[in-house]
């Protein structure tokens, strides 16, 4: 530990105005993009959720047989 | 059918107009962060081209921003009623009942609000690389932020005569960049005078007083201009 | 009060060619009339005097028997212009268009009466995608949605029919015959051979000099 | 080799591997941010001559380290985009440019920040300073151009062909920024002249500068494959899965 | 009806494009104007801006004169393919049997013989209002002559990139710009050198070498960005 | 050798929707294809697709047997293309824009040529003004003087009807006759109902995913 206590970390010996803000705001991207990119994942099984629901009560209400014929060429 | 009689609405007219262009510009982000951008890029270009000296910069620095700045703003403003034009939505902007000196108004409310003030709001951080002395920020926003106001106004007229022309561009900067002058003078001389431990409120005074008599007379000036543009 | 219409003497020169010369017509409640004659013989020209675009012609325009300086404002309420080009903003949806040009008029309108409009001119389902992305003539199909969201009674229409099919014209033409039974007035131009669309009259532009003029089916108003 | 990159370009299968490598880098970065930054923050000792503000250091080194190379995994992404018409590396470019631009402005602010205690200023026109600026400038272009254009096969084509034009021009960029300031004068402040570090101040350095790579490699995976979920949301597969997968249920 | 063979005729076809953009940008004469004009403008706003003292403008006199020269040369890049892209001519150029790389070469030489060169050719006279010490003259007008030439071909990278797009002109120099840095630099670098008594004759090499390098891959770029952007 | 345009397999998607799926279709010497369907069904998005400039759909195309990539420079050699917008520029006169056209072709040609292509296609007279001064329909004859004047076995025609009068409709419907029977191929959209040219084969593109085809007088070649 290079610190005597937590309030002298705090300090930095009194850099602390510049290192917290370097060390924020690259915190503060990361965790951002982090945190985006889960709520993005979140939202597109959603959408597709919500789509697959929909699509099959259409399906049900105009013929009986499952969704989609477009899946000509998966993979 | 009977004849309609012409109704008021002004208002309604302005309020749509001015949500139609922010959700245009709006609908691609980048048209607003553009000016933004090729202000950054005017202003790094010249430490590039002159000298990086801390100290011969920041003494060119005021006159830089505002340089700088101004161009930005001119060179979106080209865009302010040629897409209207193509599309043919002009043509049916002169043909609404109401006064087109107010729905241009609004066209250029927008265009200010999304590049004259956010220069306004960036241009310190520009300062800062140029070493601007410290002191001269608020009065560097204040002046940009007022003096934009009379370049979107004085620009539109410009961009407004040349709309019907296929290659605005290089033709409105000629036309509205002597009219810019003295707004550059006196915005980048306030800039100048208080980092040089003056008093810049005459300065700021006389770019209000240009943004008066701008918002006074620029609207009709653009509406007739577009009438002109049009009838070729 | 109905309105009315009148041009007198009007006549307008290109590169030292005549395309019209004392050319007097009127339009009146119910009327439908047709300006032909082929390319370049100054259809759009005219169009553009009449809906007071162009200023560098001869002649008297009035509307309801004013000049047409002095009640400009009233004369534009009453007009609905559409031009070669459609005025519909790209990166818009077509309800955002229909949106602004109900308000370009001083009226706010609801979602619901524009999606409605959308779906009599054939555009349901597409009321949310940016124009852009739409065919040429599902754009021009846009502009054309102002005819059923706007109660304007003067429309002035230059090739309406421009890349629509041949359902999109039949269901046009009826519009337009419509619009002058319920006492509208129409001028229009298209190269297009009307079917549904009876009893209008016709203005004959010429090549060069000459002016001629025509009935059609109604009565002869325009001539030298 | 050639059919594993081609059966990788294909979306299910891009996405069933990196669904499945995605939470070991994860895991890796959380664990080696963790370690790093508490062994740097409070544990490596202070400079002898800037004190605890060359701290900074682990996160600006890293940040200015992955912000280049992710300027090449974009234009690799391009690359391969345009020559073999593989859409997968069109949305793994799609994701890396904003983070790529992100971590250029990590760089950039923390070395701005770090600055004002060593050299007094904010910013000083050097060399490295000036090309990591116009790298930023070439990422926010690319992000631009991807953007303006309304149709995404066109923007996607665009921004390649852009990133790739940028790619070639970086190394001449750095070269003639170099050139240009030492022309005038002196540097001033340099970066690269500092005394050799003792290893526990480096050992901290290299466990950050992994731990970013595992961040952007699990963060690139993660949002590629929900690019894949929402281009290919017409494809059976990403049906079924949908009504597999767990979450999503608001 | 036969098949007919390709026919070789791309020299025809070259030597046409050049005339044919030759006639479009001297039929409009302001057009070739427009650009000097710019350029003598955004030179004397600078004085106006900054200070009229003669020494310091004399030491920042080559990067302004490089910067300004740049800007105007970018500036007029935006029209390069747009008009051919609004009229449908584009389309042909890209479906015509001769390759495309060849073609838009021609137009890239008309650009800089009716912008670059000019600009070049005019330098002299606002380096001498800026106070520009005499001996930067000739360095200043070759530098700018082989420098734009560069410029001309990486902008209309950037040009074809954006020609699809409805406002491409800021957009496009957020694109442009930053690729443009190289060869500000060692422009600018030429004539400070020179007039502060140096050698100019490694930095017009260096102009030299950047010109032949984007001479041998632009052409390739702009043919690729145009069918690009005639894609969407 | 004569020439010979095949597709097949053709499939491409907007917006989550097929424009068309599996289409197949030829065009040999002596035919003319008219590609129909309502306004956004995909007849430009086909056009584009056959001539080679929009390259996102599936499918195969081959000119006389060879795939399409190979052999480009010669399939262009062969193209006339005219899309919606005429590719006239607006400041050069007819001529000058009919010399362009011809040089790209690698082509000097003379100015009597050119001025009896302009004069056939009804614009003598007009030769030497900037096109931006001609009306649109005149505009586009500029651009469809191209069929006189350069030889090019296969057509594909977008619209070439739009803004061109009645006369000028028959003199082109003619013109395509003519060079059908000459051993061309044509392949054209139009919303026009067309008298002059008889025994074209049709290809219907639908609303959304279905595609049919039906012979109209020739025989069936396009379809599922
Ligand atoms: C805005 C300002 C700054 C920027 C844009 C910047 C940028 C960079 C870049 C691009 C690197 C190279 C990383 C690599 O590839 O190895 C770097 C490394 C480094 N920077 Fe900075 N820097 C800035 C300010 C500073 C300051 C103020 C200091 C401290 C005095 C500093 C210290 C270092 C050190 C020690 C390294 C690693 C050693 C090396 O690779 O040379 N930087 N910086
Ligand atoms: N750039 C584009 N991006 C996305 N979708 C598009 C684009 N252009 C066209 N579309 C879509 O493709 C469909 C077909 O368009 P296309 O222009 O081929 O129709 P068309 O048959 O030529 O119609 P029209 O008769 O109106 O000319 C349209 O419904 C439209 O929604
Ligand atoms: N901007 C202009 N400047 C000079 N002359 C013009 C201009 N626009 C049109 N003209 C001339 O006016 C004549 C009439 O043009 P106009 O556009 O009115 O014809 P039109 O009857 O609408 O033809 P079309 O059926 O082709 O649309 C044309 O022959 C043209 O030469
Ligand atoms: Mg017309
Ligand atoms: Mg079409």
């Amino acid at each position: 530990m290079a610190f005597d206590s937590l309030a002298a970390l705090l300090a930095m010996g009194g850099h602390a105005p510049y290192v917290w803000p370097a060390w924020g705001v690259t915190a503060a991207l990361l965790i951002g993009s982090a945190w985006h990119a889960r709520a993005e994942r979140r939202q597109r099984i959603r959408e597709l959720k919500r789509r697959n629901r929909r699509e099959r009560s259409a399906a049900k209400r105009d013929a009986p047989g499952d969704f989609s014929e477009r899946e000509a060429d998966d993979a | 059918m009977r004849v309609v009689e012409p109704r008021a609405g002004l208002g309604v007219a302005i309020a749509a107009t001015v949500k139609r262009d922010l959700t245009l510009m709006l609908r691609r982000r980048s048209e607003v962060i553009n000016p933004l951008v090729f202000f950054a890029l005017v202003i790094t270009l010249f430490p590039l081209g002159i000298s990086p000296a801390p100290a011969l910069l920041a003494e060119i620095a005021p006159g830089l921003l505002w340089v700088a700045a101004l161009l930005a703003t001119q060179l979106s403003l080209d865009a302010l009623f040629r897409g209207d034009h193509d599309d043919g939505s002009l043509e049916q902007l002169l043909l609404a009942p109401q006064p087109l000196a107010a729905l241009v108004l609004a066209k250029v409310l927008v265009h200010w609000l999304l590049t004259g003030l956010p220069l306004a709001l960036m241009a310190p951080l520009l300062g800062l690389m140029l070493s601007l002395p410290s002191g001269g920020y608020g009065v560097l926003m204040l002046s940009l932020a007022l003096g934009s106001a009379s370049l979107s106004l004085i620009g539109a007229i410009g961009a407004a005569l040349t709309v019907g022309l296929a290659r605005g561009g290089v033709l409105l900067s000629l036309l509205v960049l002597p009219l810019y002058i003295p707004v550059l003078i006196f915005g980048a001389g306030a800039v100048q005078v208080i980092t040089l431990g003056g008093n810049a409120a005459p300065h700021l005074a006389i770019l209000g007083a240009l943004l008066a008599v701008a918002l006074m007379l620029a609207p009709w000036a653009i509406a007739a201009a577009l009438r002109i543009s049009i009838n070729g | 009060m109905t309105f009315r219409l009148d041009a007198r003497g009007l006549a307008c020169e290109r590169d030292d060619r005549w395309l019209f010369r004392g050319l007097d017509l009127s339009v009146a409640p119910g009327e439908v009339l047709r300006v032909e004659g082929p390319n370049g013989s100054g259809k759009t020209t005219l169009l553009k005097i009449l809906s007071g675009q162009l200023s560098d012609h001869r002649g008297e325009l009035t509307w309801g028997g004013e000049p047409m300086r002095r009640v400009r404002a009233a004369f534009l309420t009453n007009l609905l212009y559409m031009g070669h080009a459609p005025g519909v903003k790209a990166a818009l949806t077509p309800l955002e268009n229909l949106a602004w040009y109900q308000a370009l008029n001083g009226e706010r309108g609801s979602d619901a009466e524009r999606l409605a409009a959308l779906d009599e001119i054939g555009l349901g389902g597409f009321e949310d995608i940016p124009t852009a992305q739409l065919s040429a003539g599902q754009q021009r199909r846009v502009a054309l949605a102002r005819l059923v969201l706007m109660p304007r009674p003067l429309w002035v229409l230059d090739e309406p029919f421009t890349a629509i099919d041949r359902q999109g014209v039949d269901a046009l033409e009826r519009r337009i015959q419509a619009h002058a039974h319920a006492g509208g007035g129409v001028i229009l131009t298209t190269h297009h051979a009307l079917s549904a669309l009876d009893a209008q009259r016709s203005v004959v532009l010429g090549h060069g000099e000459t002016v001629q003029a025509e009935p059609a089916l109604g009565s002869l108003h325009a001539g030298r | 080799m050639w059919a594993f990159i081609h059966k990788l370009g294909s979306p299910k299968w891009f996405y069933a591997i990196a669904m499945r490598l995605q939470p070991w880098f994860w895991t890796a970065a959380l664990v080696l941010l963790a370690v790093g930054s508490v062994w740097g923050l409070a544990f490596a000792p202070a400079d002898y001559q800037q004190g605890n503000s060359f701290r900074i250091i682990y996160v600006h080194v890293p940040a200015a380290i992955l912000a280049q190379s992710c300027f090449i995994a974009l234009a690799a992404a391009a690359l391969v985009f345009l020559v073999w018409k593989i859409k997968v590396a069109d949305m793994a470019a799609a994701v890396i440019a904003p983070f790529g631009a992100a971590m250029t402005f990590v760089a950039l602010f923390s070395g701005s920040v770090w600055g004002v205690p060593t050299w007094g200023t904010w910013w000083i026109w050097d060399a490295r300073l000036t090309s990591m600026l116009i790298q930023l400038f070439l990422y926010l272009g690319v992000i631009a151009l991807r953007g303006a254009f309304l149709s995404r096969d066109s923007g996607a084509r665009a921004a390649s062909v852009l990133a790739l034009v940028g790619v070639v021009n970086i190394p001449i960029i750095k070269y003639s920024v170099e050139w240009w300031n030492t022309l005038h004068q002196p540097a001033t402040f340099t970066l690269t002249e500092r005394p050799a570090m003792p290893p526990e101040m480096w050992l901290p350095l290299l466990i950050m500068v992994l731990g970013f790579y595992c961040f952007f490699i699990a963060l690139t995976l993660m949002r590629t494959c929900s690019e894949i979920l929402k281009r290919e949301s017409a494809k059976r597969w990403v049906r079924e899965l949908a009504d597999e997968a767990p979450g999503g249920k608001r």
